[in-house]
């Protein structure tokens, strides 16, 4: 197996990080799942960290959070003098409006947050989990040979429901008569499960994977290689929310989400002082989703330009009807 | 010799506390942090400011039920496992009840306790009948069905009472909720609950006929069966009690806390109960004592972790270090050789007192 | 529904647990409830899948993971043989304590990345002319080398227990200690040496998860695995055939969930989830046990008391 | 005779208890020495000192005249010392077969080499006339049947030095007849034997020399052929124990408890009843002699109520039993004194006044409100009263029952049965392993609740004590009623002749 890397070393979190001058201003990130799980929470800490180096802000970070402490851990930073809160997902939507209540001059940015949850200190993020979904359901049309897609979620949330619809309706707009097969692992961090899930649809003949569920994922990505064997890969995998490629043989190209993108407009909001009562919204048009690299071996030139049409229908409203 | 006793029985312990922190310290001084900043941290979490002080009560309050509910099975001698499973039925049947069937008020909130009560005893009586008709082993029973409370509960957030968009059932209305005791603090009357429930327990267990009967049963089946109480009933009783005020404990942290089911909802609240009945040598007045501690270790390790910003993991690691240096602290004032020692000096004394005699 | 595809993944997800439960077995057996299993798997895990990164030698990632395990055992060992403290409790430390170390450590040496580090998976070796079985030979007999071992451990389990003088001291001091102890046996020894067998199981129980099922360490892999364990050897009625059984039972349950989750997309999939613990609970009832396990279970030993 | 073992100055101390203070004890080649000494004089704790169980607080060892330092029983079963000890150490999931080669080191090889050894086990047992079964589970023989794989255990060891902790308080007198002869086997073969008993006539019968053991401490050791019963006991506690004679009922009054063709398990002939009719009667005290697992323990279990009989009818107090229930029984105020005292009888981790008033906590004088609060200043000083009334030397009446020594953890049954004068009392082996005083004690009390119109059933594996207190004897055998005799002059060959089914 090819082995990656092991990146530089992030042991303390409350050193500064970035070059760019220092701005005075600090960030944290309350996080369920562990920061280096590859997946979910490891892709938010990123965009963090992104965001602050390029504006000199200070990060901080909590990660593996129970549920329960939630709200102690966001109370904790807001004490301890931060300047905003980072909540890579909904689940703190309620914690993050109870805290946010006794610290009105703290900004809260919650990613996933919903439309109605922007007050005077939270903004939501929000990434169009649709058109992550046919972004990823139009290669994996044009992809497939069998017509069997498989997607494999994590939890039953509202955004991997969104993104398997998506996933669906793109993939029927291109070819019809796709099925989709969909299962739920009831975990983010199960790789095994993720493992099983793929070879139970890599047995009903599904050859092109998409999934949203974390480290999951790369158990379902494992399964796939093995079933490609050492021959021709035949089985393939688009990844999110980073580009993903090379990471694994089977992965043909991602759908990649620039939630550091997002989080500096929010930053910047913060100092401005216009932060609130908002939702910033990352799609296709405002550059906030992209299509990553392409395995150019796996996907021939003309499927990438058919995608990209598709890319472009879907940009200007038409796609997938 | 009494006096002593109990002197070293406080300190053993305590001083075993104090070696996890230094222990700690070590680890953070290591990760280049600072471990007199990390204490402070640490007690700024706790207790730095009223509301961090209701927070840490808020926090203990869930824990006493489920220690409650361990201590009161073990005391029968039954060993259940199912404090998770128990507390989560009695916060679904409490969400149910306060969400879907349109009632609010102080008469709604009273009605959602007793509902949560009542699933709690259900779903710990299933282990207890099976117990005592087939025989079955309470232990592996109550940790299946902790599996499959968790995942009943995933199936009603994420479809049946879902609300929203989001994967989480509707909050409990604002009229219905446990209020606060004092509005400006986050604690609400739950903690007094709790309080209260462990008052009672303590009363029953060691105060009336009943509870020294249960006491009885559970040391000594056999002797007890023997001298005419009814093992099978009280195995029976005592799942079910043991189940209600889990359950009760849901209820209060739904009506209280959460307001609402969630994925990660109680997560661990069962084994953690059991440890800490278990570290309070089933003494319900302990078990709140260590539950707070607990809670004091938790809330103020979020805030150690925030501040000195060493990986979540370490704050684990000194957690568990904690449990292991005090627990075995208890165990050593109490092992033979040690006993003797202590015994050493008062020994002469009491020997000679028993040959006059 | 693809039976062959069905068996195998059964074997593939009975194999974790059957080993651990073979570790509580082995605890058990001495009188030690150990039900700190998930933590001695999860530390396991992590030293398995760093060895075999660094070394590129699933093996030696194998042999990693039953040190590890050993290692993060012996307090466990210590404080509920030697200081004879609560062993639930200590079985509730370990499930802390361990967990986190891996993942400190994971932290530290790889950092954090938006890809899992992966290591080498060991290979499967078919076994000759059984490997040709119609169906099931390729099923049962080209699997990995630690598929293989955790049978075999099954089989030499049975015999030490049953057929050899030195398994039947063991059982001894799991059922009655002083009575051992007056038949010249070394029980304190004895339980040291369940916690490390234990510990060895159970560390490779949880190396197997990253060396040979999947390539990536991450912070939740052994997802109560441990828990399953345990209810295994009960379940199993502490007998090395009953522990594989009801390991078979359960990954089969939930090897057969996975599958019909796919089928049915539109029945949540928390009810497919809860079948092999409903399952559990159904053959108990059906079947009962009286059977209540080693005698001393759970309780400590100490040599002048009465 | 030379010296095989000489134990100096041992002194062993429990928290603040002294079990032993300043021992001396000298064993000679070929020689049967024995023990004597009150229940909790210390005995057992010596000897356990001698096998490595307990480390000594001080003192000294010497094995053939060489100072030895026996760390654990390992260690002394190397050194040659053997021991059978008091309480059965037995494990109950095994068989008798594998209970015997545990730990076995004599043997090389993996496998158990179950042929041979069996056939090794047969000889031994063979040669010295112990009837095993060999593939039994322990859990499925008989009190004695466990005490003589005990025995066999302790000489497929091969000692030269054997220590027997009460090996003859569960066996019966033919049963004992054998162990004496398995003895003076062993001295043939110039082996030691340590032997422990409360039985003065098994002691006067079998040592060569006596040690008597008061409080912890020696009084003396004297020869057998220099001392007789009386001046034993004197030694043993202080003060003389003047002859027992108990007067025999000829005429009881209206009948207790009526059994009426009850059967239990019938097809299993030690574990069950087959038919048994018979009927207690106010004031006299039936005993039921027999061989230990005829079904006695079933017929104690049925009248107490803890079984149901499978077939036939009871009659309590002139009514008819409908429901079997331990708790209808007291309700009815039937006593128990069960077999087991510490399984059956005692809450082991409650206090000595928990125990005492373990049956009556709901009543008035106890406890308010029908047991909704305890008086826990009444039940202390009703416990207290208890102490005095029943002489239980215990610390104080807080302490566990656990660590009592055997005598005072039946007197703290006896407290609780007898206080609430009983219109039955069940008594299942009530003196067993009691020293004599105890005994003595033990028997008075129970004549005592036979004057106040008490009916009692004895059951009791001790022969001479059936004799000596029943008005009427039962034998059993088999799970069947053998015979009825009276109680005044019994026809004893004839009841013997019963007890072993002929
Ligand atoms: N484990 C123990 N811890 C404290 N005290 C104990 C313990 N075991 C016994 N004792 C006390 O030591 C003293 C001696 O006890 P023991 O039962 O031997 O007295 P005894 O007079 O020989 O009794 P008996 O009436 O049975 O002959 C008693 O006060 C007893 O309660
Ligand atoms: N393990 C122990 N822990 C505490 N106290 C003990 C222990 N073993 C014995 N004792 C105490 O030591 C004293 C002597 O007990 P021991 O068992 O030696 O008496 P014994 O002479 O054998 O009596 P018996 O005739 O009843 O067998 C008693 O007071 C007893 O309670
Ligand atoms: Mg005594
Ligand atoms: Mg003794």
């Amino acid at each position: 197996g090819a082995a990656s890397k092991p990146a530089a070393s992030a042991s303390g979190s409350a050193a500064a990080s970035g070059s760019a001058a220092a701005s005075g201003y600090k960030v944290a990130m309350v996080c369920d799942s562990s920061i280096s799980d590859g997946g979910w929470g490891a892709a938010c800490y990123n965009a963090m960290v992104d965001a602050a180096a390029d504006l000199g802000w200070e990060t901080a970070y909590s990660d593996s959070v129970a549920q329960s402490d939630y709200a102690s851990s966001i109370t904790s930073y807001c004490d301890l003098g931060y300047n905003m809160i980072f909540l890579p997902g909904n689940q703190y939507s309620d914690a993050t409006v109870q805290v946010a209540k006794d610290y009105p001059d703290i900004c809260f940015a919650v990613l996933n947050g919903a439309e109605d949850l922007p007050t005077d200190n939270i903004t939501s993020i929000l990434p169009n989990a649709d058109e992550i979904g046919y972004m990823a359901g139009a290669l994996a049309g044009l992809m497939t040979k069998t017509n069997v897609l498989g997607f494999i979620g994590g939890m039953e949330i509202d955004t991997t429901k969104a993104k398997l619809a998506g996933y669906e309706a793109a993939a029927k707009a291109v070819n019809p008569d796709i099925t989709v097969l969909s299962a739920y692992a009831g975990s983010f961090d199960d790789t095994a499960k993720g493992m099983e899930l793929a070879n139970g649809m890599l047995s009903k003949n599904a050859d092109v994977f998409f999934g949203d569920a974390s480290a999951v994922d790369s158990g379902a990505r494992q399964a796939i290689d093995t079933a490609n064997g050492d021959g021709e890969i035949g089985i393939y995998d688009i990844g999110q929310p980073a580009d993903l490629l090379g990471q694994n043989p089977c992965v043909i190209c991602s759908v990649v989400t620039d939630n550091a993108g997002m989080l500096k407009l929010a930053m910047q909001d913060a100092q401005a002082g216009s932060f609130g009562n908002k939702t910033i919204y990352g799609s296709f048009e405002n550059g906030c989703l992209s299509v990553g690299a392409f395995n150019d071996e796996l996907v021939s030139a003309d499927i990438q330009s058919a995608y990209m049409d598709f890319i472009d229908q879907m940009a200007a409203g038409t796609f997938p009807g | 010799m009494k006096l002593k006793k109990t002197l070293m029985s406080v300190l053993v312990p305590l001083a075993s506390v104090i070696l996890a922190f230094v222990i700690g310290a070590i680890i953070i001084a290591a990760l280049g942090g600072s471990p007199v900043q990390a204490v402070a941290y640490l007690f700024q979490g706790a207790f730095g400011t009223p509301n961090n002080f209701a927070s840490t009560l808020v926090k203990a309050t869930p824990l006493i039920f489920t220690g409650l509910c361990a201590c009161f099975a073990y005391r029968c001698g039954v060993f259940n496992l199912g404090g998770e499973g128990q507390f989560i039925m009695g916060s679904i049947a409490t969400c149910w009840v306060a969400t879907t069937w349109g009632i609010e008020g102080p008469g709604a909130m009273v009605l959602c306790l007793l509902c949560g009560i009542i699933a709690g005893g259900i779903w710990g009586a299933i282990p207890g009948i099976l117990k005592i008709t087939r025989g079955l082993n309470e232990m592996i029973v109550s940790i299946m069905l902790n599996y499959v409370a968790t995942l009943f509960m995933g199936l009603l957030y994420t479809s049946v009472l879902r609300d929203g968009n989001v994967p989480q059932t509707a909050a409990v209305p604002d009229a219905t909720q446990l209020q606060r005791i004092v509005p400006s603090l986050r604690v609400t009357w739950g903690i007094v609950i709790a309080l209260a429930v462990a008052a009672v327990v303590q009363y029953f267990l060691f105060s009336t006929s009943k509870g020294f009967q249960l006491r009885a049963v559970g040391l000594n089946m056999t002797a007890s069966r023997f001298n005419g109480f009814s093992v099978k009933k009280y195995i029976l009783f005592s799942f079910v009690v043991s189940g209600a005020i889990a359950g009760l404990g849901g209820s209060v942290e739904l009506l209280g806390t959460q307001y609402r089911l969630i994925s990660g909802y109680a997560v661990g609240y069962g084994f953690d109960g059991v440890a800490m009945a278990l570290i309070a040598q089933l003494n319900p007045v302990a078990t709140v004592i260590v539950a707070y501690f607990f809670a004091v270790l938790r809330t103020g390790a979020n805030t150690m972790q925030a501040g000195t910003g060493v990986p979540t993991s370490v704050i684990d690691i000194i957690q568990a270090l904690v449990i292991v240096l005090a627990v075995a602290g208890f165990a050593l004032v109490k092992l033979p050789q040690i006993r003797q020692w202590l015994a050493g000096r008062g020994g002469k004394k009491t020997a000679e007192k028993k040959e006059e005699k | 529904m693809d039976i062959g595809e069905l068996i195998l993944s059964t074997v593939r997800m009975a194999t974790p647990i059957l080993l651990v439960a073979l570790a509580e077995l082995y605890s058990e057996r001495a009188g030690l409830v150990n039900i700190g299993l998930d933590g001695i798997m999860s530390f396991g895990a992590l030293a398995g899948f760093m060895v075999c990164f660094i070394t590129g030698s699933p093996f030696l990632g194998i042999l990693a993971g039953a040190m590890g395990g050993i290692l993060i055992n012996m307090i466990y060992a210590y404080c509920t043989i030697s200081l004879c403290a609560e062993q639930i409790v200590y079985g509730m430390a370990i499930n802390i304590f361990a967990p986190a170390v891996a993942s400190f450590i994971y932290r530290i040496y790889f950092g954090v990345s938006s890809t899992l580090a992966q290591d080498t998976l060991m290979k499967s070796i078919a076994i000759p002319y059984l490997k040709d079985i119609p169906f099931l030979g390729k099923l049962l007999f080209d699997q990995t080398p630690m598929v293989y071992f955790a049978y075999l451990m099954v089989v030499f389990t049975a015999i030490f227990f049953n057929k050899t003088k030195k398994g039947l001291n063991y059982k001894a001091v799991g059922e009655y200690p002083k009575a051992a102890e007056t038949l010249g046996i070394n029980v304190i020894r004895q339980k040291y040496v369940a916690c490390m067998i234990c510990g060895a199981l159970a560390g490779i129980g949880g190396a197997y998860l990253t060396t040979c099922y999947v390539n990536t360490y991450s912070d939740g892999v052994v997802a109560g695995r441990g828990f399953i364990a345990l209810s295994a050897v009960i379940f199993g009625r502490w007998s090395s055939g009953g522990v594989l059984l009801a390991c078979l039972l359960f990954g089969f349950c939930d090897a057969l969930q996975l599958r019909l989750q796919i089928m049915n997309t539109s029945t949540p999939y928390q009810l497919f989830q809860m079948i092999p613990y409903v399952c559990t609970l159904v053959a108990l009832a059906a079947f009962g046990i009286k059977k209540a396990g080693p005698k001393a279970n759970g309780k400590p030993y100490m040599r002048e008391e009465r | 005779m030379e010296e095989i073992l000489r134990m100096e100055h041992i002194t062993k101390q429990f928290g603040s208890v002294y079990a032993n203070r300043d021992i001396n004890l000298e064993v000679r080649r070929g020689e049967v020495h024995t023990l004597l000494g009150e229940n909790g004089a210390g005995k057992s704790t010596l000897m356990n000192v001698l096998f490595g169980l307990y480390q000594p607080t001080a003192g000294q060892i010497y094995l053939n005249g060489k100072p030895v330092k026996i760390t654990s029983p390992a260690e002394a079963v190397k050194l040659g010392i053997g021991m059978v000890h008091q309480h059965f150490m037995l494990v109950e999931a095994m068989t008798v077969f594998e209970n015997i080669i545990l730990g076995d080191k004599r043997t090389k090889g993996v496998f158990i080499d179950r042929d041979a050894r069996r056939k090794e086990i047969t000889e031994l047992a063979d040669r010295y006339g112990l009837e095993v079964e060999l593939d039994k589970p322990i859990t499925e023989i008989a009190v004695g049947a466990q005490q003589r794989v005990e025995i066999l255990k302790a000489l497929y060891r091969g000692a030269e030095l054997l220590v027997l902790d009460e090996p003859t308080a569960a066996l019966t007198d033919l049963e004992v007849e054998g162990l004496f002869e398995i003895i003076e086997k062993l001295k043939k073969e110039n082996k030691s034997v340590i032997f422990i008993s409360h039985k003065m006539r098994e002691v006067l019968k079998i040592s060569d020399r006596i040690t008597v053991l008061r409080a912890g401490q020696t009084v003396c050791t004297v020869e057998r052929s220099e001392t007789d019963g009386a001046k034993l006991a004197n030694l043993m506690m202080g003060r003389e124990l003047a002859p027992s004679h108990y007067e025999k009922i000829e005429q009881p009054g209206e009948p207790v408890m009526t059994l009426d063709h009850v059967s239990y398990h019938k097809a299993s002939k030690h574990s069950g009843l087959n038919d048994i009719s018979l009927s207690i009667g106010r004031g006299e005290i039936v005993g039921i002699a027999g061989v230990d697992g005829n079904g006695q323990s079933q017929l104690a279990q049925i009248v107490t109520g803890v079984l149901t009989p499978d077939e036939g009818e009871a009659d309590l107090k002139g009514s008819k039993v409908a429901k079997f229930t331990p708790n209808g029984f007291i309700v009815e105020n039937v006593a128990h004194i069960p077999e087991d005292r510490n399984k059956m009888g005692l809450i082991g981790n409650m206090s000595v006044q928990d125990n005492i008033v373990l049956k009556s906590t709901e009543e008035p004088r106890f406890s308010d409100g029908h047991g909704a609060h305890l008086k826990k200043k009444a039940i202390h000083e009703y416990a207290l009263s208890m102490q005095e009334k029943y002489d239980i030397r215990c610390e104080s009446v807080e302490q566990e029952t656990r660590n009592l020594s055997g005598g005072n953890q039946q007197k703290v049954i006896l407290a609780r049965e007898l206080e609430g004068n009983p219109d039955l009392l069940v008594a299942v082996h009530p003196t067993r392993g009691l020293d004599i005083g105890a005994t003595r004690f033990v028997h008075d009390s129970m004549i005592d609740a036979r004057g106040k119109g008490c009916g009692v059933l004895l059951i009791s594996a001790d022969f001479d004590e059936v004799l000596e207190i029943s008005d009427r004897i039962i034998v059993m055998f088999e799970g069947q009623i053998m015979g009825v005799y009276p109680g005044k002059n019994p026809p004893i060959e004839e009841i013997s002749l019963a007890m072993a089914g002929k």
